[in-house]
């Protein structure tokens, strides 16, 4: 038997897989996922139901799936540890929201910063977005310059509390 | 006539298919990003523009000329956004001795500077929101801030796309807001004029699709309504109009045809109005291009609108008189995006693993998508267009929401869901919404949502169980299936 | 009221799809080669029929009507094909108190019997062609074979689908004829009864898509011209057919409502006519279900002709009069099979490995295709129908031609190109053709075929290379790529 | 250097590649070939012009092509050994012509057959078709019984002149 958690936003379920049947929150679940092709494509069958499921296996164990027109991130953590659906970043350090281009960046390493200050200037499919201080305090690192590709999730700036 | 399609994405395809459709050669442009795109693999050629950058290739007037030179093409269709109302490219195509496919350069000009457009559509008689002619300072802005009726809004002249525009709520906001709509007009245009235009409350957005001669004559194709708008950004469009009286169609379709005749417009057009509560109609502007939406038209119409651009391109007399332009039943598009709602509608990127477009009665699709395709975020996120035609509006929704629900998009985030429950919603389908619909729109939660997610959850962790016992997954299916097949008999 | 479609493939992908237009449930059903099936996924339920051979399950009369129990659908559509034309099993669906979507059984079992619709049709004042009202056997043609005009055809009393036919050159010829007719007939559909029927020369198959409400109300939805057949199976159908005079075609359509009337006709129906060189029908038969080639029908005249019938079942009345029926513009539709013209059309089979339908203005696609669908010997070799819609015949053709190109089944041999070259044929092109267009059928070779082969073996041979090397070929296609693009810039 | 003989129809090429060019038939060709998936799509890059190519490896060194609306089975030979487009089927080999079902078997091994008997009927998507001897011989051989499915190509039959 093995046991997976999974988080879908803040819900997390328990899935007990053995050879004959599944768990689900401790509730056996008839159902049969059979793959139609190799690009993820399946049929989800349940009772008299069949029903397509994509399911895209992406970075850090998380599957995007696609069902009846919705779109859900589903996070597997590996069998008997739980999943950490926030991952392990810190206050003040600020990740890239979306993937683009650098357009401009206000700060270097060491300046002071104020809360709500720009920090520096994202632009992705012709929108541009700012990403401000989340407090006032001090930039530890700066990973980017103006001109870099970012991908979503990248780590540009660490911003620390002033510690004077 | 060997047509340059100085574009990308669903719009070059779309021209393109209409080069096919009429036996004309074309060629295809592209940037480094695009090397592979669906667009050069559809033109009879293709040639490299420059890096991904758009000003180094799309926005790239001498590489574009160039590139019309090298091919020998004869005429070259701008498609929307990158140059399409870009006056002195349209001029330096006609200099270079190549056809334009658009309207003249002195009228993509006039029609570029909102405050020329309000005037020459006053001038043909019609109804133009009050406001001052003149382009707005802070100093101005001062000087009259007490006499204006708020909310207002500031617009940039060179304005397009929804950017450039502030809402000033009172006398205390308003330098503030001339100053912002200054700079981002600056930064997006490279021209920082502003107007006030007064802000009209519940307003309808209501445009006229237009064809002109060039010569006087302009046909009149009906209207599309475009009020479902995400940050000023349509999203759902449609043709035609519901619930407009006979009187109102009337009065706008003779408005728009009375400022195309002004004008002398050539080629398609679109006049854009905002419909008040009460009921009366504002000339905002005119879009000098073919439009993001105007397959509804198309289906409704039964017109192919690039076709007849191609053809008045290439010398030949409109085809149509007005009369004989029947509008047939009822059309919606939806945008499908590169864009993430559970993220706020941030751009999203990936790989398309895994595609299927709805097709069956009524739906067109438009896009240049293809299985393997990388959506990066060098242009803009639009992936997707489907239209629907049905019988009369109720039946278009419900053939639009059919078409969503088969659109499979893998590996990068849409809108897809969203646009779902904006189609499925109440006020959109009695037709009770305006251009704020989207602002305080707050879906209910999907039925079998939670049912939903705990079979993703299940199959999420299946996959994740077989892909670990790898070698041994095939024969577990295989349990599992006769397992399934058992229960079923 | 939840609705049972008894079919497979595209039409019950078709069907499923206006249920959902229509927000009814629907039931799919399924034997054991179709249980990922794409109509299986499509409905909100699925339910399994039998083993693969359709005699056990989708000819199974009780387990489909055990199928419509366990599922609790109050309502049966049968498509075209399997159990739609069957007397016996539209009559123990109504017997079992549930609705069958189509005509009544005796209609079903009258028009079955073609010697009597003939004589239904004589009744009704149709031009009907001459011979004996009555059966024949071999004896009774040794009496008459040298009274006969021939060439003339034998064919079977419940003959279909182009089965049960043979020609008859001289008196010499007919009573062999009689009996392979007799022979294949009974094999087909076991019943051996055959009659005569003089050959149409150089005829046109015309027929006339009607309506009723089964209250004596007969709608008249245009014509369609289905005369590119290749041996007696439809391949490429339109509507309207070109070049009928208004005379000819109000002849038509009165015609076809008068038998329509006489009938006290239910549902959808076909009725089928020859047009000889000298302009004059010929009635031939009546198809008592849904067409194959009923898209054409929906693109020209705006309806939706499975939602009527769902509408009509479920006991509404006819919601048009047939001044509000308005034909507009041309569609042509184009079958695409899995047969491979390369091996004398026989059955193709594999796995679809690469799948791109084709989309765009004025494109339907119907199909119930996936990438990574598996087509088998099992059923019949109808993968997709492309349909095309334009202002007029030549704007269709033009539309199709492109659709035809864009469409990409990687994985199974089918007849796309054998397509292409009759939409591209001059006489095709110039409605220049009869029922026996494709017996001559010679198409030119492809302009571009040497360089398109050359460029095939080259690109299979560097497949083959990089297969071969392995992990060196990113390395070497980058190398390619660079080369490729030094030379281009 | 790799050499590859391909066939296509009557046709045979000799295509040539290194890493830098491919020469067909002797004559250097600038073309570029780049999947776009991992289904067999492919840009075909000549000159000025992009093509969508699609290949699907088949059994025994055959390759689908589609292109521009055609579909070509090109087989492609080992390096520096010839193709045989005919494979190695003796005259009196009577293969299946299509996938399909074995729905009447009327010889047994043994049998002396006319030219043009029918030898058995095969059904795949509800069209029949009758195997007929190419030749008065005797059965040597038989794979199959009534019932049976069998692939495109299956050897089913062997007939040789009679030898009394």
């Amino acid at each position: 038997m093995s046991i997976y958690y999974v988080s879908i936003g803040e819900r997390e379920y328990n899935v007990q897989i053995t050879n004959s049947h599944v768990l689900v929150d401790g509730e056996p679940i008839k159902a049969d996922l059979t793959p139609l092709n190799e690009n993820g494509l399946h049929v989800f069958r349940q009772g008299n139901c069949n029903r397509d499921f994509y399911l895209n296996p992406q970075a850090q164990g998380i599957y995007e799936v696609l069902a009846e027109g919705r779109r859900v991130l589903a996070r597997v953590g590996p069998a008997g540890r739980r999943a950490n659906a926030k991952g392990a970043a810190q206050a003040g350090d600020i990740v890239a929201p979306m993937p683009g281009l650098v357009v401009m960046v206000g700060i270097k390493v060491g300046d002071c910063v104020e809360a709500e200050q720009v920090l520096m200037v994202l632009e992705s499919m012709k929108m541009q977005m700012q990403l401000k201080a989340p407090f006032a305090g001090q930039v530890k690192q700066l990973t980017v310059a103006a001109g870099a590709q970012v991908e979503k999730g990248a780590l540009l700036v660490k911003i620390r509390e002033a510690t004077e | 006539m060997k047509v340059l399609v100085a574009n990308r994405g669903e719009i070059a395809v779309r021209i393109l298919r209409a080069c096919r459709d009429l036996g004309l050669p074309s060629v295809a442009v592209y940037s480094e990003a695009d090397r592979e795109a669906l667009h050069t693999r559809y033109a009879d050629e293709a040639v490299y523009l420059g890096p991904t950058p758009a000003a180094q290739s799309y926005l790239n007037i001498p590489a574009v000329l160039d590139a019309a030179r090298r091919s020998g093409a004869r005429a070259i269709h701008p498609g929307y956004g990158f140059l399409s109302e870009n006056a002195d490219f349209a001029r330096a195509v006609e200099d270079a001795g190549l056809t334009f496919i658009g309207p003249r350069p002195e009228t993509i000009a006039l029609t570029g500077d909102k405050l020329a457009a309000r005037r020459a559509a006053r001038d043909a008689g019609l109804p133009v929101l009050p406001g001052p002619d003149t382009p707005l300072t802070e100093a101005i802005a001062a000087d009259m801030a007490m006499q204006v009726q708020y909310p207002v809004l500031v617009k940039a002249t060179a304005g397009g796309g929804g950017r450039g525009i502030r809402l000033a709520r009172n006398p205390d906001e308003l330098a503030a807001m001339v100053t912002a709509a200054r700079k981002e007009a600056q930064a997006a245009f490279g021209d920082d004029t502003v107007y006030l235009e007064p802000l009209v409350q519940r307003a309808r957005h209501i445009e006229v699709q237009i064809l002109g001669d060039g010569a006087g004559r302009i046909l009149c194709l009906g209207e599309r309504e475009c009020s479902i708008q995400r940050r000023r950004q349509k999203l759902i469009e449609e043709a035609p109009a519901h619930g407009l009286s006979a009187a109102q169609r009337a009065f706008l379709y003779d408005a728009a045809a009375r400022v195309g005749r002004a004008l002398g417009y050539r080629s398609l057009g679109t006049v854009e109005f905002l419909l008040d509560e009460r009921g009366a109609f504002h000339f905002i502007e005119i879009n000098p291009r073919i439009q993001v939406e105007h397959p509804v038209t198309e289906m409704i119409t039964g017109l192919d609108l690039v076709k007849e651009q191609l053809r008045l391109a290439a010398g030949r007399p409109l085809r149509l008189v007005q009369d004989a332009v029947e509008l047939r039943g009822a059309a919606i598009e939806a945008r499908v995006l590169a864009e993430d709602p559970q993220a706020g509608f941030l751009p999203a990127t990936g790989n398309i693993a895994h595609l299927k477009e709805p097709g069956g009665p009524g739906i067109r699709v438009d896009s240049a998508l293809y299985a393997g395709m990388t959506v990066t975020a060098d242009y803009d996120s639009l992936l997707a267009k489907v239209s629907a035609w049905g019988e009369n509006r109720a039946g278009a929704i419900l053939r639009l929401r059919r078409a969503l629900r088969e659109f499979q998009i893998g590996g990068v985030a849409t809108d897809l869901e969203f646009l779902l429950q904006i189609v499925e919603s109440p006020p959109f389908q009695a037709g009770n919404f305006d251009t704020t619909y989207l602002d305080k729109f707050d879906p209910p939660e999907a039925r079998g949502k939670a049912a939903l997610e705990r079979d993703a959850a299940l199959a999420a962790a299946l996959v994740a169980h077989r892909k670990k016992s790898g070698a041994l997954h095939r024969q577990e299916e295989n349990a599992w299936r006769t397992i399934a097949w058992r229960e079923q008999m």
